[in-house]
């Protein structure tokens, strides 16, 4: 009996939002008379963060802080329309809606300020601590509460704005395949090292390297959170899960949580994990979007791993015991390669 | 239709109810006192969403007959918070953003809950023993074993 | 563990922000900390009825008889839902994005395709007693052959899973069997090439598990509108898709949701809302209809199984020359979104390389399962396993070390892919310099200097030419249309005389198109 | 029709209300019945309860150990004379399903489930049921066998001899996920020495066929030896003899017969 440890890579790319584009967002933002902001939007949190990035994004672009913003989602009576949480579309696309409703009602909201501060809009900036002052002059200042209150009820204007963002649909060629799927990418390479007992087939995790480019990572807790879940699930699909677990025959599918294999707490690894941002040029402060990439290099290299510990190609999803007891068993044993 | 007369304490106060026969806990907590922490995920016993502690031992409020309960304490996430602090767990979890969609973290805080009463120092095996009948499929695990452990040392760092 | 280098692409990035960057707490944390975050099962409605569905027990079947005389007359029914009851009991979900035919009943009233596929609605008091009406539907099916595999569905005499689609396969441009990739002379590469490599991978398809079921609850709203609690990842989608089906118009319905127990993909498909509404709509009464794990776990839609070829060409020295691939995605008895992720893995060939040859034919196949629908990394998260496990495999056969192997095939700033775009914003080289400076795993100091940023473009930006095929279909326009759209989204290319035959001026159920995929021609 | 829920004092009542209604089930820890009526099992329209004292008493005294058959795995857990039971009640759920799961639901669970039984049939345990005529004491090897007839019957108790020396006991789980999974195969031998000959060997295998079975072949190949390399190899090259394992969402027979020899040598000799 051994057990041996091997090592994989992996590098990937991921398109983000919908393919081909064609799929707008929109978002509504506006001031109560306190200065306080809401954000409307259709949009829904699954749980990636949306309410809360899009909350950064808005408090950035009216350069208040984000106490002051609050993100209401997905009430198709108060927010705009959205195509839906998916396709890793929530923090560019509705990230850039976000920052332009924002920045339409920012310049309202400058344009009231200059009125009480009797200046120019564009001699004023603001603090990001909810105050707006002459550039260069910040004892020349007004706080957002107060410039919300004149604009209520003194100017009769409204610090709101409207945001929509497009990607214009593009067409496929039916021959080649010309296309313009997205407009930006995220990049991944990660390294799994696997430890895979050569009598029972086994696979354990031992640890994983990654190197992730999220263009901005706009709140990094959040990508951490896309990332260390993602790679979870990524070597859930690698080694564990599947609702047909004889595919293409369709018998013996899993009922309960105790059938369908995920990885429990017991058999995590650890993950080192590196963010490089090259920014977007079209993404919200230059955002891509992690949320769905961050699974995928995950599979390979675990498949690649189990190759350099044991010397077995397994192409089948998910990479189970039996199909490695299999493969060792064919190929007459294990075969450690040139330890990496 | 008969229905059973059922009283119980639920988060330190006493409720009393009719249930149909058959009723779980889970159905009588959210539908009939409309304590809603408990979350219906599986049915089955499998996810541990639905997770509450009875005379302080965690149990799957979905499994259980409703009328098993009555005389006895059942405590549920609504009652963590100590007036409007939070538990230290419940800090924890949010220092180590151990939540994303949140569905699981109800059970999750009390399966912690139900550790840290009895074991107030907990390794981390056992933290992960702890929690080993609840389902994550958002954070990987590690940030939810990380706000436990920091949650037991007192400590507000990141484990 | 999570570090930033912020060093790499400084010069692209302006860092001084205020909110931006930081790793400010979620806005929903305290709500999920403390269970008060609202998810669409936390709403507690006064009389509300519970609605379960009868299921196929079979694959493949011709439904000859479906009595539902008995269940009607059981403890507790309220309503008892056919597939003639539902207005329009055929839809496709990218029909909103004029992508595809109608091709799935919310309730099957002839046939069933799939092994659960829906048949009945019952519509009960309490969950006990929608389950012993169930037991009471007496279903006479006569059951047919059934397709498993994506290969043999595409034989001849094969059984005809959806007669939507008669061969099996979901048809592109009106007129493809298939989404092609064409980019240069694979075949003459290959036959260049100092290695070939041809391998078959799979992937079984795999279920989104949110802890979360899908579900929602519709009540009767003041002045004749629906309030819907839902579990929706896209809320225009499914009210849209529910006016169309329902055929009212879209504002009939007040959509709540947003906070969702995880999707991954899962909630896309508008599962339940349109039976549960319609239960509202019967009854009078609100409705809950939310999925048990095991109806979730095989009845709802996974992330489908891929079939996948891939026939390399590489040179000593490392470089591919040529990729050729042939994919096949599973999507089981109905289209769904699988159509679409054909499309976007045609996009993604051959993965983040410069390789001068490409070609690339995905199908989206129909077989008797349950139909398959978007996951995290849809379109792409197979083709990465298959792509990446050949990478590893042409490093090893050329004996170069695997990092370094793709850093040198890595696409760069400038380089033209194989959809015909130049690539731009490219980073792929310095993920795989961080990963092995991370992993202690050493490469050589020339790789260590390469560079996205550097020598990509000239020779690399050319668009090789591209041989046209034999059998190339006839031009037909690359528009797909559906007869729903048919009439409405006649945007370009209008016919001349004579006049089309009347049709209804716009369509009665308000559902708004939001796009023409394969509308315009824009490049 | 509503769920009709009987709770009755005395067993024997709740024996009899049990056999006389083809829809009644007892309701244990809950973990099989309750899951059942959750996911719409319309045969069971009545649930049997017993509040007799009885169904969740230990005894650990003698040298006989029984259990009632309403005790938990968190009760045997907390039983210090009970530690060379920890690992199988350990092995069972997370810690909710093991404060509410009991030993007697246990020999109802189907595979993927019922870890403790195969326990309970490596120590050679006596089941007792009471039935609507009367009590027996039924061996528990028998009771597997006729399993899907028992469940008109209500199980009080179960009895064993503890084991004994420490190491005489072996328990092996092999679950793909950790610390909680179902089990692909379950392993547990008793091996009573006489000296250093072994006398008696017991060896179960849990997910080897539709109910715990013994693998008497591998029995046969240690009794009256001792425990030693050559005598574990014959025992695990004859684990899987006699075996009707089955295809299921954790793993194929093929594989379950292919791991149960490497998992019961490595159980014998002490290997991780």
């Amino acid at each position: 009996m051994a057990r041996h440890r091997g090592r994989g890579i992996a590098s990937v790319n991921y398109p983000v939002g919908m393919n081909l584009g064609g799929d707008p967002s929109q978002a509504l933002v506006h001031s109560n008379p306190s200065g306080k902001f809401t954000v409307a939007l259709s949009s829904i949190d699954l749980g990636q963060g949306m309410k809360s990035v899009t909350r950064q994004i808005c408090a950035e672009t009216l350069g208040v802080p984000v106490e002051d913003v609050y993100v209401d989602t997905a009430d198709s009576d108060t927010g705009p329309h959205c195509m839906g949480s998916f396709a890793s579309r929530g923090t560019h696309r509705v990230g850039n809606a976000v920052m332009a409703a924002a920045r339409e009602a920012r310049g309202v909201m400058m344009e009231a300020a200059a009125e009480e501060l009797e200046v120019n809009a564009t001699d004023l900036e603001t603090d990001g601590r909810g105050n707006i002052h002459v550039k260069g002059a910040p004892h020349r200042s007004i706080s957002t509460k107060d410039v919300a209150i004149a604009a209520q009820f003194k100017q009769g204007k409204t610090i709101s704005g409207r945001g929509i963002f497009l990607v214009p649909l593009s067409d496929v060629d039916p021959e080649t395949g010309e296309m313009s799927p997205a407009t930006c990418y995220a990049h991944a390479c990660l390294v799994a090292e696997v430890e895979v007992d050569d009598e029972t087939g086994e696979v354990a995790m031992v640890r994983m390297d990654s190197a992730y480019e999220l263009g901005r990572a706009l709140n990094p807790r959040l990508v951490e959170q896309q990332l260390v879940g993602g790679a979870w699930m990524g070597v859930s699909h690698a080694l564990y899960e599947t609702p047909e677990p004889y595919y293409p025959d369709p018998g013996h599918g899993p009922r309960d949580f105790v059938e369908y294999l995920m990885p429990g707490p017991g058999d995590i690894c650890p993950h080192d994990i590196a963010v490089l941002e090259r920014p977007a040029p079209d993404g919200p402060f230059g955002a891509k979007g992690p949320g769905e990439m961050c699974a995928n290099p995950v599979l390979p290299a675990i498949a690649n791993a189990i190759f350099n510990a044991v010397g077995v190609r397994i192409d089948d999803l998910p990479i189970t015991p039996e199909k490695v007891l299999r493969a060792i068993k064919a190929q007459g044993g294990a075969r450690p390669q040139p330890r990496r | 239709m008969a229905k059973t007369a059922l009283q119980f304490r639920h988060n330190g106060r006493d409720v009393a109810m009719f249930v149909d026969g058959g009723t779980n806990l889970l159905v009588a907590l959210r539908e009939l006192i409309g304590d809603m922490t408990p979350k219906f995920g599986c049915g089955q016993g499998g996810c541990g969403t639905c997770s509450v502690l009875i005379d302080g031992e965690l149990h799957l409020s979905c499994l259980t007959l409703a009328e098993t309960v009555a005389g006895r304490s059942v405590e549920t996430l609504d009652g963590m918070k100590d007036g409007p602090d939070l538990h230290p767990l419940q800090r924890a979890f949010a220092d180590n953003f151990a939540a994303q969609c949140g569905y699981c973290t109800p059970g999750m805080l009390m399966a912690a809950k139900a550790l840290l009463d009895r074991n107030p120092q907990p390794s981390r095996a056992e933290v992960v023993e702890a929690i080993s009948g609840n389902i994550c499929r958002c954070t990987g695990y590690e940030p939810i074993i990380n706000a436990v452990l920091s949650a037991a040392s007192g400590g507000r760092a990141r484990a | 563990m999570l570090e930033l280098r912020k060093d790499i692409f400084a010069d692209e990035r302006d860092d001084n922000l205020k909110e931006i960057g930081k790793g400010t707490q979620r806005q929903d944390m305290l709500g999920h900390v403390t269970g008060t975050s609202p998810y669409f099962d936390d709403h507690k409605l006064q009389g509300m009825l519970h609605l379960k569905v009868v299921r196929s027990a079979h694959s493949h079947a011709r439904l000859r008889r479906v009595d539902t005389s008995e269940a009607e007359r059981s403890q507790g029914v309220r309503r008892v839902i056919r597939g003639s009851d539902v207005p329009r009991n055929l839809n496709t979900l990218l029909s909103l994005i004029n992508f595809g035919k109608d091709d799935e009943p919310s309730l099957a009233v002839d046939k069933v395709r799939y092994k659960g596929e829906p048949i009945v609605a019952i519509v009960a008091d309490s969950p006990r007693e929608a389950h012993e009406a169930i037991a009471k539907v007496k279903i006479d099916y006569e059951p047919l052959p059934a397709v498993f595999d994506v290969e043999d569905a595409l034989k001849p005499g094969a059984p005809v899973v959806n007669e939507v689609y008669p061969k099996n396969t979901f048809t592109y441009h009106e007129t493809y069997d298939r989404q092609q990739l064409r980019f240069g002379d694979a075949d003459r590469a290959l036959a260049s090439a100092d290695h070939v490599l041809e391998q078959r991978y799979q992937m079984s398809p795999i279920e989104h598990a949110p802890t979360e079921t899908n579900g929602s609850i519709a009540a009767p709203d003041t002045n004749g509108r629906y309030l819907v609690y839902t579990s929706t990842q896209a809320l225009f989608f499914s009210v849209d898709t529910c006016a169309k089906i329902l055929d009212v118009p879209s504002n009939t319905f007040h959509f709540i949701g947003g906070t969702v127990g995880g999707g991954f993909g899962g909630k896309v498909d508008t599962l339940t809302e349109p039976l549960c509404i319609l239960g509202a709509m019967l009854t009078g009464r609100p409705v809950r209809y939310v999925f048990g794990r095991e109806e979730e776990m095989q009845y709802g839609p996974p992330r489908g199984a891929e079939r996948i070829y891939i026939k390399d060409g590489v040179m000593h020295d490392g470089r591919v020359v040529a990729r050729k691939v042939r994919a096949y995605f599973d999507s089981g008895a109905y289209t769904r979104l699988s159509s679409y992720a054909a499309v976007k893995c045609a996009a993604h060939l051959p993965g983040p390389y410069t390789i001068p040859n490409v070609h690339g034919d995905v199908y989206c196949v129909f077989t008797n399962r349950t139909p398959a629908t978007a996951m995290r990394g849809f379109g792409v998260t197979a083709m990465d396993f298959a792509i990446e496990c050949q990478m590893d495999k042409l490093a090893h056969l050329v004996g170069m070390d695997p990092m370094e192997f793709r850093i040198l095939n890595a696409y760069r700033d400038g380089d033209m892919k194989a959809h015909r775009r130049e690539a731009k914003n490219t980073a792929l080289i310095e993920c795989v310099q961080v990963a092995a400076e991370k992993a202690k795993w050493p490469i050589r100091d020339e790789f260590k200097r390469m560079s996205s940023r550097k020598d990509g473009g000239g020779v690399r930006a050319a668009v090789t030419p591209t041989p046209r095929e034999t059998h190339t279909p006839p031009t037909t326009p690359s528009q797909q249309r559906t007869t729903y759209d048919r009439a409405p989204a006649a945007t370009r290319e209008p016919p001349p005389s004579p006049p089309p035959p009347p049709r209804p001026a716009a369509p009665s159920h308000g559902a708004t198109r939001f796009s023409s995929v394969f509308g315009t021609r824009r490049r | 029709m509503p769920v009709t829920v009987k709770t009755f004092t005395s067993t024997s009542d709740a024996a009899a209300a049990l056999s006389s209604d083809r829809s009644a089930r007892y309701l244990g820890g809950g973990t099989l019945v309750m899951r059942a009526l959750n996911e719409g099992d319309i045969s069971i329209s009545t649930v049997v309860r017993a509040s007799d004292q009885a169904m969740t008493r230990i005894d650990a005294t003698g040298s006989r150990t029984i259990l009632g058959a309403g005790v938990t795995f968190a009760r045997i857990l907390a039983e210090r004379d009970l530690a060379f039971l920890h690992a199988p009640a350990r092995s069972i759920g997370g810690p909710a399903v093991r404060n509410m799961g009991t030993v007697g639901g246990n020999l109802f669970a189907p595979v993927p489930y019922g870890d403790f039984t195969v326990a309970m049939l490596a120590l050679d345990a006596m089941v007792s049921v009471q039935g609507g005529l009367g009590g027996r004491e039924i061996p528990i090897d028998e009771f597997l066998q006729s399993r899907d007839r028992q469940t008109g019957a209500l199980v009080l108790a179960i009895s064993f001899a503890k084991p004994g020396s420490a190491d005489a006991f072996r328990y092996r789980k092999v679950a793909r996920i950790k610390p909680k999974g179902g089990a692909v195969i379950t392993l547990a031998t008793h091996l009573p020495m006489n000296g250093s000959r072994i006398v008696g060997a017991r060896i179960a295998l849990g997910s080897m066929a539709p109910t715990p079975i013994r693998a008497r072949a591998a029995e046969r190949a240690l009794e009256g030896r001792s425990l030693d390399t050559s005598t574990i190899n014959a025992a695990a090259a004859a684990a899987v003899e006699g075996t009707l394992p089955g295809d299921n969402a954790l793993a194929s027979a093929w594989y379950r017969r292919e791991i149960v020899g490497v998992h019961l040598r490595r159980l014998l000799s002490g290997q991780e």
